[in-house]
Parts: structure tokens; C-alpha cells; sequence
């Protein structure tokens, strides 16, 4: 037992944290909030250098070879500097979804070629507000064509290929569109968090290449969504102690009735009950992780509770912060703001709490049923 | 007890009504969002039209533009006038703040003068306390005023200033004297907000707004006459204002239960209204509660009014209680449309991306007139009579008190 | 427009706290808590004598002709004092239950008596876990004579007279049981406050007067329950202040690190939390009072919203008044536990939260589709 | 990362398996109550077969009595008989605080005889801390303790003593010098109990049981020998026993999640489980994301001191989310209850009346071993290194501080 991650990979944690504090600043991130990009490019570009979207692809597919422990830290890092770039989309999502869906003449395809960041990818599954559910899709294949409207796809406006789940002869399945070929238009949506951007794609006869090995697309679906769950877990505890540290920093600076305002016990035990939501999250993630990683049976549960306390322990920490900051947290100018939109992104990308909470129970009756 | 109209109360209602019928603009489904200077322009057409059927600031005496009725008055008029499109709260702050400060401490003739000017909004105010180091601390304001002669030179910053891009004028509370404590050592007056040292800059907000500003004084001048109550008496003067402030915007602020109530009988999932699944019912009946309990509270705190008491401390209880639940239904909303929920566009998501555009503002209430913890410390201290902490800055002279990283 | 009381309900409310303070110490409730009585019968028997019981019953049928606003009154006194005796039971369940479904004859002769204290009733409705439901009751009767057994019984050991709900031929109705004929036996139940005793009641062809003016005994069960619900949310208030009142006292007198303990900002932030716990709850019962009062259509919502609000504020006030005095708080000497133990009994009786919550849905519902 | 055992700690657990199957006495549904005095002669006679067959105290070194193992080895021993109905956290206190106190401070020759009379349970000690004077703020105690020869004589109070009534030794804090500063005047030591001037005296809880005790001290004697630690330098050594107090009750502490669990799956309403309630599932989902993320955390801790690190504060936070929780679930399982929720007998209420009887001894639980807003403070300031408040009685001579009505 060893309820802790390893020394090599804490040590990529280390150097991930020292590069993202250098070079994706709140200040660049910023700029794509502002909309003076739709992703950090240039940031995106030294990702790919250093690997991280090669993590936990095998070696022999043009991987690192690694694993999802290692992708957990990644990802705790990226939640941590808000990174605006594509890392949700095209790894913790298309990446995972081609390991899961594609035989393995497509996976020697195309993983080498995302390991190596040459084509941005993206999931596009949902159609409407609520839940995903497989018998409602409207989006159909015939003769590898493809047409119907996705919406609320993430960095759906600048990826390159989508992952897209539509029926073919009534079964659901996934398939690889080109998103630059013809039949396909998008258009950029307004999101809560203009760094992490979606879009609406519109298909009408667009070619796609169905993944191979796609044979319970429930089942797929479903590991899909628990194996991003406990990464996304990941980059939400990464803002969680992002948000308590700015919190923290700035009362501990600031006086009123001539002290500190953080050593007003209000403001302390806000900071306390902040500090108990994440090391809760930070908990559960952790056993996700685990779960991720050793492919364990627990997953299922694992995952949505991982996902479930993170989405609450950041948007505790996300609107705490803001409260603790007083009016100057209301200014677009400080950047509190900026881990309260992305808990809201990240609480919404794999559907929000109601519906990961009702699996969490089904999950947890079914495990005592067995 | 009775929640109903007297007679002579649903007499006056009737009267409301039929000017409101003939005179306001009827609600529609999508109202359509104006520009800021649009919706400035409306406010002020609509409250001059108030104010010539003589139904501006209704508790105020005739003589000073008002309709010399009671606070039952002021709710009857305040909820019959809600039923249309009217921007009937816009200049609460004005109306609501410094118009109770000049009728207690201008002279006969200011009054006479300015408070009719106000009722008709003709001249807009605003009030200036809050200061970058000065927050919940409000007292611990720097921006000082010096005698010279007459005047008092103005210098220094105020923040968080609501309509001062729009205001004639300004009530403000300035240091004169940092020798003495703090709390010793202010004073009140009116400024006038239109002249060479006044700067006015919009901050933008979170939300990408600007419904507020930072104002810059510099050796802008105040007449002597333009003085609010004693030299060095400005926080007495400050706190009565800021009691004016709770009762004016008492059932005023949003909660967020009519625009949740909406969504849930709308919002479809699977197939049915969302409001049909058991745990949205729960919270529907939490928020409920809370929100019906604001509003008999209020209510309770009008009688108290209409009977001659003091607006109490207790108003503070439904700033605190509403702020909070608006952030968490904003919140929930999204969460209840799962990853569509984070589209803000107007045209996509509903009621006009209603709970998108609350959630990024939410945070703002719970801070604005006092945050969530400056509440329960007026709560627990006015109302409840409980201890104060332990004053670090006690008898301290305000120059000497520890300030940290304000500058 | 007037949202408060009137002075002479003022009165009567300032009256009825001066006796009971004075007659109804917590010494005294204590001595029905340690088990060495059911219920203060000197107590009932003076607040027979100043005509509690009789308050809102008409004068022409041996009542003092107030209303329910003077009962709402009472009753908060009555709660706020915890006073150990059958007025729930015998006056907002019986008497208003009778009121509700004898016809004239029957009132005439029994409201007198329940006015003047003759008897005490109770209301014996429960008989399993959950909600109440009309078509699932299994105490039934057949000529004259009832059989069935009733638990969770409000005051139902020492009762002389039980309204019961039955049904005959299938048709749901009430029927008025003198305890202490034959065919019936009773058992105390061991109650989480033992100043609210319960008891099970068996019948076995026990003699029965049907209620004669039931018609829709559902409507009718309703309006009870939200007549009692008001008057509930009242005691519930008046138990919310006592309870403030007492951690105030004790934490302004108590010092920790060489302080008052009541200066301490999560100490004065709780009672702050209290306090608008106990106002909502307060002003919400207000509101059901008016509607009690003027039989206003709004009452079933006003009655929902009064006891969901007051419920949540009595459990939260007695829970952490006992937090608030520290170990002490914990001990058989300290009063809190009477509060705590009388929040979670007010809290059950007529059923808990959870399906107040979905009446108040229902109901809110309800008027806005009319 | 790895949540399985490594083949060592596999090969532990099946001997341990094996050793409990033969030795620990099966659950059974209906367990059956025993008495207070009966539950402590089993646990007695339970400690000692354990101590027996080398699995006592497993991480303290064998010349000590223990069996010279790792934390982790501990949470396996910990996980396997908590399959069984033996009472090994009995002694919890005495092992798990007042044993590394004796292992850092008292002599070889202490060590080596009272240790394993420890272990075995032959000897029961309490920890003696609290008093009615002193309770979030532990070193305000005030139990005197005056040094006459080389006998320190002990007059005063404690309060809160678990097991006090069967304990043979106790760890005491005690004021040795009033003229210094609170937290520089007291020191600790060990305590026969059983000797003339020790009175110990239960406590009746709100629930009516007793599981704690008053102690009175009346010239009762203590060998200087027995001193643990420098004189004066009792709040040190303090917080060494409290630290290894969070990290003996962590894990051990009730959430409420596990009784609830089985609730909701067999109370049935209307014909069904509760479970099918989409209210009580969005509950459960709230509960056990808390009740995992406590599990998770104490074995991450355990993972840290298993390598060599100190139990954190972090610990604090398993206490705080678990009462709070266990005190919210025994509400809501008598909510669903409704009616006859507030009925408490065993045999009517479900669960032999486990929610009811919880719903009573839960505040205890948040007030035990350190209040929640204790917890909050330790969190903030040793976990989180913000300021400390203002203290009010810092600097002051022990007998100038004021106290208030405590006496």
C-alpha cells in the first residue's frame, strides 16, 4: 500500500509546475481570455515538445510510454496555470477515445501522429442540454458520410479532427472527421471561460472514418468519460490550490481595522473549509488515479466520486477566493475571476454534478449488489 | 395582522394602476438588453414622468418633491410598478442614500433647492465612502479634505462609485484629521461632481461590465456650506446613511428564485420539465423558503418603519441570505444543463443566457454594500449585541495604524 | 398592509411568557424529561385555567372567541418555555380535528369540554414510517366498532379521548375513542423527547363516534396539518430564540484565551447564522398566521413554507447553541439537549422535511398554474 | 501509487487472517448490547489475546511490547479486525497517546516496565488535559501542581476523562508556575490513579450515558520521577501527545456513512426502498464523496508517516467533515423516518435504534478531541500558516488573564 505518487513522478510534476509558472503566466493566459487567440499556440507548440500529449501513449505508437499516474500530475499542473491550450480536448478525449475505439492498424496511425502533436483533436458527442443518452442521438452515418449538429464541442472551433459519436444503421458508434475537409462548417460559441472555448460543428455529408474496434459504445463511452473524469479531477484540484494560495496571498497582505484581514477568523476558517474541500477532492483523485492507472474494477466509482467532490471543492475554492479578495475580487483586472470560470468549464464538460452524482450512487449500489 | 389593503391603501393601489396603465411600458417576453447610455436616458424620461404625476419618492415631504405618504405607500407603488418595464429602481442610491442625509443635515434652503431636483432626476447623485483601502473597513478611508479659507481641498480616490459618470453631485465622506482615531476624524459633505478636479474612470468588472467607478479627486473644492453635519462628526453622519441604504434597497436586490422558478418549468430534459425531477423540487423548496422568508421579513421591517421605528440592522439578513442563494441558483442552473450549460451566447442558452451572465455577476452582490462577512459581523453585533473583536487600531491615531499593502 | 401583531396579541404573548417563565422553569421540564411524570398535569391544569385550550374555539360553543393569531402566540411561548404538556395534541391535533369534522351537534357537546380542560385529546393517525396515505390505513371499523393499531402517538398514553382516522366500507373518515374503554390498550413508546411522549394504541373493537361532517377526509386531513403546521412553526420559533438566548448568555460570560468567548467571529457568526435562520423561519410563520387566520387560500403553501423553514431553523439553532457551550453543551446538566431533543420531536410530528418539501413544491406549483 | 498490498504486507494480512478466524468473535446482525463494565472486561480479556500472539501495538519496537511493524502494517491489522466484533480501539488512548509521551519522555526503566503493561492492557491509563476551565484553550488549565521534596503535590480539576474510572495511570498537564506566561507554566507527568487523593466521577451525557469522567485532585502525589519532560515544558510535550492522538483516532472516528448506507437500502416507503429516491441518492452522493475522501485522506497520511513524516494537522480535517456529517446523516435518517422517527426503542426503531441514539451522542463528537471551529483554527494557522488572531492574552502573567465565569 502507498497512497502516494512515486519520486520520478513528483519530479515531473516539479518540472511541469516550473515550466508552466514560467511560461503561462496569468498574464498570457490572458490573452486568450481576451480573444486575441482562440488557444495559446506557441505554449501548445512547447507542450507538444515536451511531450506531455505523448504521456501515456505506448512507446512503440510513438508514446512516452508512460502512464495516466503521469498524466494525472500533467494535468494537475496544466489546472494549476489555467493553461489555454487544447490538452482536454485532444488528449484527455480524442486521444483516449482512438485507444479505446480504434483497431489497431488506425491506433499505429494515428497516435503516433497526436503523440507527436500534429493534428489537434476534439470530442464531439453532445447535441443538446442534459445527459448524454446514446438513443437520442441525431447525428447518422451513411456511406461514410456524415451530417447532423454537435454543439458545446470543446476547442471544436480550432481542432483539426473530431472524434464524433453518431448512429450508423441505428448503432451508435465514433468516427474520425477531418474538421477542414468539405460538409463541415463551425461556429465559435460565447463560453463562461473563453480558455476553454467551445463550438457548435455542423456536418452535412461529411467524410469519416468509423473506429474499428468500437463494439459496447456504452461501455466505451462510459471509460471514456470516467477516464477524463479523474484527469479533469486533477487539473480542478491543481485551480483549487491555485485559487486558496491567491486567496491566501492576498489577505495575509491586506489590513483592515488595522490587521490582517486574514487573520480575521471569518476569513481563516473560510480559508480552512476551502483547504478541507480540496484535500477531500485531492483524496478521491488520488484513488481515481490508482484506479486509472492499474485499470482497476473500482474505476467506475472511483471516478465519479473523484469528479463529483471536485467539481464542488472548486467551486468553493473559485467563488471563496473572490469573496475573500473583497471588491477588487470582482475586477476583471485581478484574476480571481479566472479559476471561477474555468471551475465552471470544468464543471460542465462531461455533463455537470446532478448526473456524475447519480452515477456515483449506481455505481456504489452496484459494487454492494456484487 | 393583515396582508391585505385598508381601504384607503387599496384605493391608492387602483389610482397606481390606472397611471401605470395608461403611462408604463408593458413587460414583454424578450425585452432586449439597451446600452448603458440608452437605459440611463430611459431612467431619467421615466423617473421626470413620475415625478410630474407626483408619485416620486413617495415617503418624502410635498415641499421637498415628494408625496408625503407612508413606507405602505412606497411598497404598493414599489409592486405595482414592478409588473411593467420600467427602470423605477435606477436612481435608488441617490433617492435612497444621500437624499435622507441632505434632509437631516443640508440647510432649509439646499433642501428646498436640490431634493426636488433629485426626486425628478433631474440631478443624479451618487455616494462616495468606499475607497481601494477602505472596504469593509469603510472607515479606514484616506481621501482628506483641508480647510483653506471656505473650501476644503479634496484629494485622494474613491472606488466602487455607482453612476458617477451620470451624477450633478456627490455625497462623500473625507479624513480631515488623521491625528484622532479613526472613527474621529471624518467628515460628510456634498461635492459637486461636475468640476475641473473630479475624474471619473469606469472599472470593469468580472462580467466584462462597467457598472461602476473609480473617482479621482484632485484638489477638487468643496464650499464650506456643501458640509454634512459637524467637522469630524462624518461617521454618525456615514452610519445614518448607510441605515437609509438597507431600507432603500430592501426587496430590491435579486435572489434569483422568479428567473430558477421559470427555468425549471421550462427547461426540459429527456423530455420533461426539469422542475418534474424530485431533487430540483428539494432545492425548489430550500430556495423557496428562503426567498419568501426575504420577503415577509421585509415586509415586517416596512411595518416596523410605518409605525415610526428605525430601519434595524435585521435588513442586513435578506442582503446576506439572497446574495449567497442568486450565486448558488446561478450555479445549479448551469449544472442542470450539464456541458451545454457553460454557452453563454443570448440566442442559445435560456431566458438569454440569464444564469450564465448571473453566475460571472453573482460573485459582485455578495460584496457590494458589504460583503457577506461585514453582514454577519452587523448582525451579530447590532442586532444580537454580541462583543466586538478585539480593536487593533483601538485609540490608535489614524496616521499610526497599520495599513499593510494598500497604498 | 400590517405584518405584525397586534397590540393585544402582544399582550396576551408578553402574559403568557411572564407565566411561563415563572411556572415553567427548566427545572420543572425536567421533571417530566427524567421520566418522573408523562406530563406536568399542575402545568396544564393552570394553563386550562387561563383558558389556552379555549382560545380559538367560539364563545358560543364554550370558547374565548380569539383566533389563531392569539394561539400563534401561545404558542410560541409554549415552545420557547418547552412546556410539558398535551396542547399540541389535545388542542391543535383534537380540537382542531373536531372542529374540522363534527357536525354542529357534536361540537356543541364536545368543544365546551375540550375548552374547559374536561378531557385531554389526541390525534392517532401514524401507522408505519413515512408519509401518511390514506389508502394504504389498516385500522378499520365496522358497526360502531374500531380495530387497528396507531403509533407515534402525540400524548396518546395519557389522553383521554383519541380522534382516530379508520376506515369503514373502505371510506377513510375520523372517529372519536374514549382511551379508557374497553377494547383499547397503550403503550409508551420511548420518545427522542420525553416532554412529547408517543404512544402505540391498539384497538380491538374499541367503541367509536364517527366524526359526522367529513366529507373529503383527505382535504380535511390537510387543513389540519397545516393548521397544526402554523402553530408548530411557532413553538418552533419560540425554541429557535430560547435556544440563541441561551448559547449568547454563555459564551458572552464564558472566556478562552483571555476573552469572551462570544467575541470570538466564528462564535458571533454562528449566532449570526442562527438569527437569520430563526428570522426567515419567523417571518415565514407570520405569513402562515395571516393565512391561518383569514382562511386564505394561500394557506397550504404559507403552512409548507412556515414548517420547512422552521423545522431547518430548530435543528440548527438547537444543534449548534449545544456547539456553542463546548463540552458542557454535551452534558445531562446543561439545558441544550432540551432544545435539541424538542427540535427533532416538533420536527417529526406531522411528518419531517422531506415531505413538507415536495407539499411545498406541489402547492407552489399548484397556484402558479392557476 | 499502488492501493494493493506489496507480497510482504499480503503475507502479514493472511496471517493475521488466519489468526483472527480462529481467535475474534464473528459480527452477528443483532450484536446485543452489553454493559458499560462488561464491554471493558471483554476489551480487557480481548488486548490481552492480541498482546499474546505479538500483534499489540504493532508499530512500537518489541523490547516496548510491540511488534516492531510499519503504519501500514497497522492499517492492515486495523482493516481485518474491523471485520470481526472485538473491541480493539478500547484502549485507544492509552496506547495511542499516552504511549508515545512515555516513549519520548520517561526513562529506559519506565519504558521497559510500563510499556508492555500497556500493550497487554494490563495496566489502562487516561490522558488528563482538559478542564471545565479549559476547553478549546487547552492551556488555559488550571490544576495546580506544587513541588514539595521531590513530590510534586496536584490540587484541581480535569474534565472529559475517557476511562478514567477503570485507569491505573494517567498523563497529566498541570500548572506548575501561575507568573509566567500561560503556555510557559505548565508541565506534564504521569499519575497513579489510584491513590487516596483521586476522585474520579462520571459525567452524564445528553444521551444519558457516561462514557466520561470528572477528576478531582486533592493533594494527590506524583513522584518527580515521574515528570514527562523539562519543568515548564508541559505545552510542548502536550502537543507531541496530540499530534499522535490524531494520528491513533484517525480512521477510527465515526462519519455516519456506513449505518446510512444500509438505511436507505432497507427502509422502505410507499412499498420501495428509500434508495430509489432520487432526494435521498443526491444525499448519499454528498455523504460518500466525504466518506471516501476521509478514507483516502487517512490512508494518505498514513502513506506519509509510513516513510518517516510526522501526522500532520491535515488530520484535523477528517475529524471535522466526519462529525459534522455523522450528526447531518442520524438528522436526515429520522426526517425519513417521519413520524415515528422520533420513536426511540431498539426494537421498533430500525437499526436497533442506531439513528436516534446517534442523533443524541453526535454533538459530542464535534465537540470531543477539539471543537469544529478548533479543527477550522488548526487548519488555518498550523496547515495553512495564517496569522494568528490578536491574542487578548498574550504576554500575561498566567493569574492576570481574565476568565470570565468560569471558576
Amino acid at each position: 500500500m502507498n497512497f502516494d505518487f512515486s519520486e520520478d513522478q513528483k519530479f515531473i510534476q516539479e518540472q511541469a509546475r516550473n515550466f508552466l509558472s514560467s511560461e503561462c503566466t496569468t498574464a498570457r493566459v490572458r490573452q486568450t481570455l481576451e480573444g486575441e487567440q482562440a488557444y495559446d499556440q506557441p505554449l501548445w507548440q512547447q507542450i507538444v515538445e515536451l511531450g506531455w500529449p505523448a504521456t501515456a501513449i505506448a512507446e512503440d505508437q510513438g508514446g512516452l510510454g508512460l502512464g495516466y499516474l503521469e498524466l494525472c500530475v500533467i494535468a494537475e499542473e496544466l489546472g494549476r496555470a489555467l493553461a489555454p491550450v487544447p490538452f482536454i480536448a485532444s488528449v484527455y478525449l480524442a486521444t483516449e477515445a482512438i485507444k479505446l475505439g480504434a483497431d489497431k492498424a488506425q491506433q499505429d496511425s494515428w497516435l503516433p501522429q497526436l503523440a507527436a502533436g500534429e493534428w489537434i483533436g476534439c470530442l464531439a458527442a453532445q447535441e443538446k442540454p442534459g445527459a448524454l443518452k446514446l438513443g437520442q442521438l441525431a447525428t447518422t452515418v451513411t456511406a461514410g458520410k456524415l451530417s447532423g449538429k454537435k454543439t458545446a464541442v470543446l476547442h471544436g472551433a480550432i481542432a483539426d479532427k473530431a472524434v464524433v459519436l453518431a448512429t450508423e444503421n441505428d448503432q451508435p458508434g465514433l468516427y474520425l472527421v477531418d474538421l477542414s475537409a468539405s460538409g463541415v462548417s463551425r461556429k465559435s460559441l460565447t463560453s463562461i471561460d473563453p480558455t476553454l472555448p467551445l463550438a457548435e460543428l455542423n456536418f452535412d455529408g461529411a467524410a469519416a472514418e468509423k473506429l474499428a474496434d468500437c463494439k459496447d459504445i456504452q461501455t466505451l463511452l462510459d471509460t471514456l468519460y470516467d477516464r477524463a473524469a479523474v484527469l479533469l479531477a486533477f487539473e480542478q484540484i491543481g485551480g483549487c490550490d491555485a485559487a486558496l494560495a491567491m486567496g491566501k496571498e492576498y489577505t495575509v497582505g491586506r489590513y483592515a481595522f488595522g490587521r490582517q484581514v486574514a487573520s480575521f477568523q471569518a476569513i481563516k476558517h473560510k480559508f480552512a473549509d476551502m483547504f478541507v474541500a480540496t484535500e477531500l477532492a485531492r483524496s478521491n483523485a488520488y484513488y481515481g488515479a490508482w484506479a486509472l492507472s492499474a485499470d482497476d474494477a473500482e474505476l467506475p466509482l472511483a471516478a465519479a466520486t473523484a469528479r463529483v467532490s471536485a467539481i464542488d471543492a472548486y467551486y468553493q475554492c473559485s467563488k471563496e477566493n473572490i469573496q475573500a479578495h473583497g471588491g477588487m475580487g470582482f475586477t476583471w483586472e485581478f484574476d480571481c475571476h479566472l479559476y471561477y470560470r474555468r471551475a465552471q468549464a470544468l464543471s460542465l464538460i462531461l455533463g455537470g454534478n446532478p448526473q456524475w452524482k447519480e452515477l456515483l450512487v449506481e455505481r456504489l449500489l452496484r459494487i454492494k449488489a456484487a | 395582522m393583515d396582508f391585505k389593503d385598508t381601504p384607503e391603501q387599496a384605493e391608492f393601489r387602483k389610482e397606481v394602476q390606472a397611471w401605470l396603465k395608461t403611462n408604463a411600458t408593458a413587460k414583454t417576453k424578450d425585452g432586449g438588453r439597451t446600452s448603458q447610455e440608452e437605459a440611463y436616458e430611459r431612467a431619467k424620461a421615466w423617473y421626470q414622468k413620475v415625478y410630474d404625476a407626483g408619485y416620486a419618492c413617495p415617503t418624502w415631504p410635498k415641499e421637498y418633491g415628494g408625496a408625503g405618504l407612508t413606507q405602505i405607500h412606497k411598497v404598493i407603488w414599489s409592486q405595482e410598478v414592478a409588473k411593467y418595464d420600467e427602470p423605477d429602481g435606477y436612481f435608488v442610491i441617490g433617492q435612497g442614500n444621500c437624499g435622507p442625509a441632505l434632509m437631516h443635515f443640508a440647510s432649509e434652503e439646499q433642501k428646498t433647492t436640490l431634493l426636488p431636483r433629485m426626486a425628478s432626476a433631474e440631478d443624479v447623485w451618487c455616494q462616495l465612502f468606499s475607497e481601494p483601502s477602505a472596504g469593509s473597513d469603510v472607515a479606514g478611508l484616506r481621501t482628506k479634505a483641508e480647510l483653506k479659507g471656505d473650501k476644503w481641498i479634496v484629494n485622494g480616490q474613491k472606488i466602487w462609485t455607482s453612476g458617477a459618470q451620470h451624477s450633478d453631485y456627490g455625497v462623500i465622506l473625507c479624513r480631515t484629521d488623521t491625528e484622532v482615531s479613526k472613527y474621529r476624524g471624518m467628515t460628510m459633505f456634498f461635492i459637486d461632481m461636475k468640476q475641473p478636479g473630479v475624474d471619473v474612470q469606469p472599472i470593469k468588472q468580472m462580467d466584462g461590465g462597467s457598472h461602476f467607478n473609480e473617482v479621482f479627486f484632485n484638489n477638487a473644492e468643496i464650499p464650506d456650506s456643501q458640509r454634512l453635519g459637524e467637522v469630524g462628526g462624518g461617521w454618525g453622519a456615514a452610519l445614518l446613511v448607510l441605515m437609509n441604504e438597507r431600507l432603500a434597497i430592501s426587496g430590491v436586490q435579486p435572489d434569483g428564485f422568479p428567473e430558477f422558478f421559470e427555468l425549471v418549468q421550462t427547461l426540459e430534459l429527456d423530455g420533461e420539465p426539469v422542475v418534474n425531477n424530485p431533487v430540483v423540487r428539494d432545492r425548489l423548496a430550500i430556495w423557496y423558503t428562503q426567498h419568501a422568508g426575504i420577503k415577509a421579513s421585509t415586509n415586517r421591517m416596512l411595518t416596523a418603519v410605518a409605525k415610526g421605528g428605525m430601519p434595524g440592522a435585521e435588513a442586513a439578513l435578506g442582503k446576506l441570505v439572497g446574495a449567497v442563494m442568486n450565486q448558488d441558483i446561478a450555479n445549479y442552473a448551469l449544472q442542470l444543463m450539464a456541458d451545454t450549460g457553460a454557452i453563454c451566447d443570448d440566442a442559445l442558452a435560456p431566458q438569454k443566457a440569464h444564469f450564465q451572465k448571473s453566475v460571472l455577476f453573482a460573485p459582485g452582490i455578495r460584496l457590494a454594500g458589504g460583503t457577506d462577512e461585514v453582514m454577519r459581523n452587523i448582525i451579530a453585533e447590532q442586532v444580537l449585541g454580541l462583543p466586538q473583536e478585539p480593536r487593533a487600531d483601538k485609540g490608535m491615531a489614524f496616521k499610526d495604524i497599520p495599513s499593510g499593502n494598500q497604498h
